[in-house]
């Protein structure tokens, strides 16, 4: 249910990209990483707003990183951190198999054909069908970046860090990932579909069920939701309007996961009919088309390739957007990159051209 | 003095003129006069024929007054016959989160085939007059006396479909908000199809799958089980009689199908077989019971003053009598009011 | 319900590929695409074995060229030549818009959870819903080659021709291409899952429904198969294990419609639950990665890559696999090549280096 | 003479034993005696409460010959209260295809709560002795007698499940082939776990969508709608009194639920209330008929010889009068066998 805010990525690193780093969050992480939840005013949805809530959120990264954790609770924390004044601006999760624990639901858009000789009538229905499909695939959520910080290329930052982050760990994801993109709202920031659909079921606001779901309360989505189809030709124009669809400010964010592999696959978000784009974790740009070289401190020349570059692994993972002038596998970066990379003359680091 | 007896072809004109001014369509009797033609040469084959188990047979029955037709009620032996016949099923379905201390129900509509066979009553036709709320209410109670008196020709289950609500431009609002979207065409369109009438197309254009009522727009909910303004009346007789309207809705208009076993018709349950009495004190101080002979070509009843004596006799007028074709001591079927 | 049938496409052009060439089918096909489907013996099951049947379909290609076909009918009919001799060998048929005439259904497989936190039970059932989800989607279906031209690249071939053929006419087809994989059957040929699911249902055998199938009666898939979903834990462990799957002799061809793009998306068969690939057209291998270079009449040297190349267009579009030299956008081509494409210098070709 | 009345708190140990020796865990009575405790408790307090509508209670008979007890049958007011109680509707899905000549029926069975809050009275628990079978039938005759004295206590729908057949093991081929996928465990370890009793768990775990009776194996089909050998008179009783079992059957064990509308029940159908009248002349001669009283707390039935008279009376033993603590011109209701 918590899908990215707003944010606009620029399709290459942005001159002022290199101003961050994106690393794994660590446990002296938690007081900045609550600050952010804070800060960010319900949008982190699946965050409770308690300091005890993230010191848990980095410990299950401990742990996960420590081959500590269950399948169930297996996920990551990246942090978007300012290099200049070394504040976090950012985030993004990555679960490795959702659903274990709580089921995951959402609903998945099919398609019934109704055809009569005799009537010479052809009609094709779209369906919502309540599902756990995706069951078992990993994701990402909680991608967020602080309103201040915005327009600066963290959100792509941190999209692309967490694919060479998957790229690392790859045996810990599953064949599919998904992100759930924010639906449509309407001007008074209702969903259309949850006020035709959800409200008749739950009873309680939109807000409500997800501060819910939030919470880990998700059984009453089995107990209250429609266990049988729903057909999109009986619902209000408004509603079936948004199903499948996403919010405006998360337009740019879409484009930019299809440009690296994520499709929508006809499942939505069962609150506010919002797009899940998923795909096929070995196909990620950032998984299938990174490469290990080496790096060499030498200042690259003008005219050098725009590069994200991850180095290190673990708790030492860290991804930054840097120009740098590839020769014979061997990547030439500036001081300044290398210092913030935490890596060196000599390291191995994973890169991605940024066409 | 109300005497109802099966449809002859000698009817036809009188019934054809009673079907167009009662301007709904179809909805108790086939209102083109081909059909209506066709349907009582039906009726009169089903009425003579010897039956065992229900079927194509179609029973009309008319009620005259003074020798003239003020009334008429159609019983299909077997809805559907031979094939299906498709309501919706409005199912209860509870949603209930301990956690959440929630506890509701929510209705869905299924497309159902539960009424296929069942013994279908049309609502009754009844001209305007002084009688028409008696002429209906004997009309129905005739139907059910003449199904208790022929059991194999008849189903264990009753229904009786009324039709739903229209607006003043004759849409159906519940047909708009359903049917429409799967049909493609307006309710008008759809009755001019006759559409209502193949119900074989339900199950290739229909949904398979339940229908969430609260989904539905407001206009739609509304009239969900609800008949016309008209057909309270008859609405009222069908609830007298002990049939319920909770089950099934009609798949186009959404109107309320009632539904009652046989058995627990209030009519079936109360009718008694008593000897009959012509008795010359009977008169007008006596109660009007319904008052029925046991043919089936021959089916009469009336509505006639009667009076069950101490000796376990039925007294009545000798009028009533003959119209029943009945001589003392026969068995006659007596409803009281 | 067609299903390519049983090959070994080799993963390169092989030396022995240059002995055909694909080419879109003409009217004056009908007799030797007869002879094809006579030999085929059923396995073009989607064809009726009768001379006006290959006559109708031709004349359906035929008005797809001249842009005369409806939306429902548009398809195109690729044939395998032999070169030396001539001979129709093999074929592939290209559907652009499935279901538009008579419903299209398959299974998808989804999942449903059923968990209680007071019994601790945490249960994902696999679910198999009756859809016409793929309503719409372009298809390739009847890729056959004859058992005497096996094992010769034939089908690697026609599965490239097929997609250089969409990228020569992409508006036309839909976002989405899928291809049916023939599923597993047992000792005695019947397939479990029939056996466990549609055997109840038809009260016909399984041949008997697909040839009604192939007859395009399909209706009484409507009328007849389960509407409500089949929870495959209450199946026989024999048609579980079936479901998804593919018969051992289209493994090879599998492999090779998924490096070109093709994935197992959860659709399959209703009658043998074979699994149903598909591929957004326009990341298919032979759509996306294929250029356009101008064709030299140069013999190129020993050492030169080995390219599937597609000539012409409409009518006149040919496909051969072949080596060339690829020089600044321009192919070396022999003269032996450029003969079999119809095309001469100068021509402008479409490529796709067969990695 | 068999006389039938509330079970009381001294009747526990009895109770126990006879539940004990049945062996068969829990379907007529609690096989554990602090359960049984309870429920007489309860019974006790239900007998006892003036009552409106059926809710929690629980009604538990005793059938004693010579002062021993020989039977008991338990009446829950209302299934599953205040929750569902949740079956498998046995629907039929009709197939046809006009092309292809087709036209089958096939069945699925739905999960439903459709019989939440109908009284349920579960099949009679019956001592081995020269008179088992028409104890067991006083039981059920007392049973619906006692509903029909007190239709405000009662649902107006009537179901009594019978078990479902098991194996040799003990395991259910039903549950094997259906239960077991969704809950996981056996049918010996769900009877343990005492799955059948809270039925909550069933929204939870159990399948939501029909499951295909064609396509479950046909072990299981076998089973389905079949009781255990040990209840087949039961079955007969239920038949010969109207219940009709084919539309729902149990979610573990796949046995019958059998249905009725109470007022179409056999014995209530028959029931005549009538002045009493002790008769010296009436012996063994005379055919024995249940009787009943109409009370609460102090309900009694017997099985005793009894005629009606000419005079409308009924006239019995003076014996079965005290027993039924009835004197002359008293009503008592009599169920002719």
């Amino acid at each position: 249910m918590s899908r990215p805010e707003a944010h606009s990525p620029s399709r290459a690193p942005s001159a002022s990209a290199g101003r961050f780093i994106v690393r794994v969050a660590r446990a002296d992480d938690a007081a900045a990483f609550h600050a952010l939840v804070i800060e960010a005013d319900g949008a982190l949805e699946r965050h409770a707003e308690s300091p005890d809530a993230s010191r848990a959120t980095l410990e299950r990264v401990e742990r996960s990183l420590a081959g500590e954790a269950s399948d169930a609770e297996r996920g990551y924390l990246l942090l978007l951190e300012d290099c200049a004044s070394s504040e976090i601006v950012g985030c993004v999760q990555l679960v490795c198999s959702i659903g274990l624990d709580q089921p995951f639901y959402d609903y998945r858009l099919g398609r019934i054909v109704h055809s009569s000789s005799r009537l010479q009538s052809w009609r094709c229905h779209d369906v919502l069908y309540l599902c756990n499909d995706l069951t078992g695939c990993s994701e990402l959520h909680s991608l967020y970046v602080r309103r201040d910080a915005r327009g600066m290329g963290g959100a792509a930052l941190l999209t692309k860090a967490a694919q060479l982050f998957i790229a690392t760990r790859l045996t810990e994801f599953a064949p599919r990932t998904i992100i759930e993109m924010h639906g449509v709202r309407g001007a008074d920031d209702t969903s259309p579909f949850w006020e035709a659909v959800g409200r008749h079921f739950f009873k309680v606001d939109q807000r409500g069920a997800e501060r819910l779901v939030a919470q880990g309360r998700k059984a009453f989505i089995a107990e209250l939701m429609p266990k049988h189809p729903v057909y999109l030709s009986l619902l209000p124009e408004s509603a079936q309007a948004t199903v499948g669809g996403i919010h405006p400010e998360v337009a740019a964010l879409a484009r930019l996961l299809e440009r690296d592999g994520f499709h929508f696959e006809n499942h939505v978000d069962i609150f506010d009919a919002g797009m899940v784009l998923e795909a096929h974790t070995h196909t990620l740009n950032g998984v299938a088309n990174g490469r290990e070289v080496v790096a060499e401190e030498i200042d690259p020349a003008q005219g050098a390739g725009s590069w994200w570059i991850a180095a290190g692994e673990g708790a030492g993972f860290r991804v930054s957007a840097a120009d740098g002038v590839l020769i014979e596998e061997r990547l030439r970066l500036s001081p300044d990159t290398l210092r913030r990379l935490g890596a060196e003359s000599g390291s191995v680091v994973r890169v991605l051209g940024a066409a | 003095m109300v005497t109802i007896r099966p449809a002859q072809y000698s009817d036809l004109d009188t019934l054809a003129e009673t079907a167009a001014r009662a301007g709904a369509p179809d909805v108790s009797l086939p209102n083109d006069p081909r059909q209506l033609e066709r349907l009582i040469a039906q009726s009169e084959d089903s009425f003579a024929a010897d039956i065992d188990f229900p079927g194509e047979e179609q029973y009309l029955l008319v009620a005259c007054n003074h020798e003239v037709i003020v009334g008429a009620m159609l019983i299909v032996a077997a809805a559907g016959y031979p094939g299906a016949d498709y309501s919706f099923r409005n199912e209860t379905i509870i949603h209930a989160s301990p956690e959440l201390g929630v506890n509701h129900r929510m209705y869905a509509l299924t497309l159902s085939h539960e009424l296929s066979g069942f013994t279908l009553l049309r609502p009754p036709l009844v001209a305007r007059d002084g009688r028409r709320a008696r002429v209906e209410r004997a009309l129905v109670q005739a139907a059910l006396a003449f199904i208790a008196a022929h059991p194999g020709r008849f189903a264990e289950d009753l229904i009786a479909p009324l039709p739903g609500v229209v607006d003043d431009e004759g849409e159906s609002p519940f047909w708009s908000a359903v049917g429409s979207k799967f049909f493609g065409v307006s309710y008008r369109e759809a009755e001019r199809l006759a559409l209502g009438k193949d119900r074989s197309f339900m199950a290739e254009l229909m949904p398979h799958h339940p229908i969430y009522v609260p989904l539905l727009p407001e206009g739609a909910q509304n009239v969900l089980g609800q008949t016309r303004a008209g057909y309270m009346p008859t609405y009222g007789l069908l609830i007298d009689e002990g049939f319920e309207a909770e089950r099934y809705v009609d798949v186009f208009d959404g109107g309320p199908t009632f539904c009652v076993k046989r058995a627990l018709a209030r009519t079936i349950r109360v009718a008694q077989q008593l000897p009959l009495a012509v008795d010359g004190a009977i008169g007008r101080s006596e109660p009007e019971c319904l008052l029925a002979n046991g043919e089936a070509s021959r089916f009469r009843a009336v509505l006639a003053p009667a009076l069950r004596r101490p000796d376990g006799r039925l007294a009545t007028t000798g009028d009533a009598a003959s119209r029943l074709e009945l001589i003392d001591d026969d068995e006659v079927c007596c409803v009281t009011a």
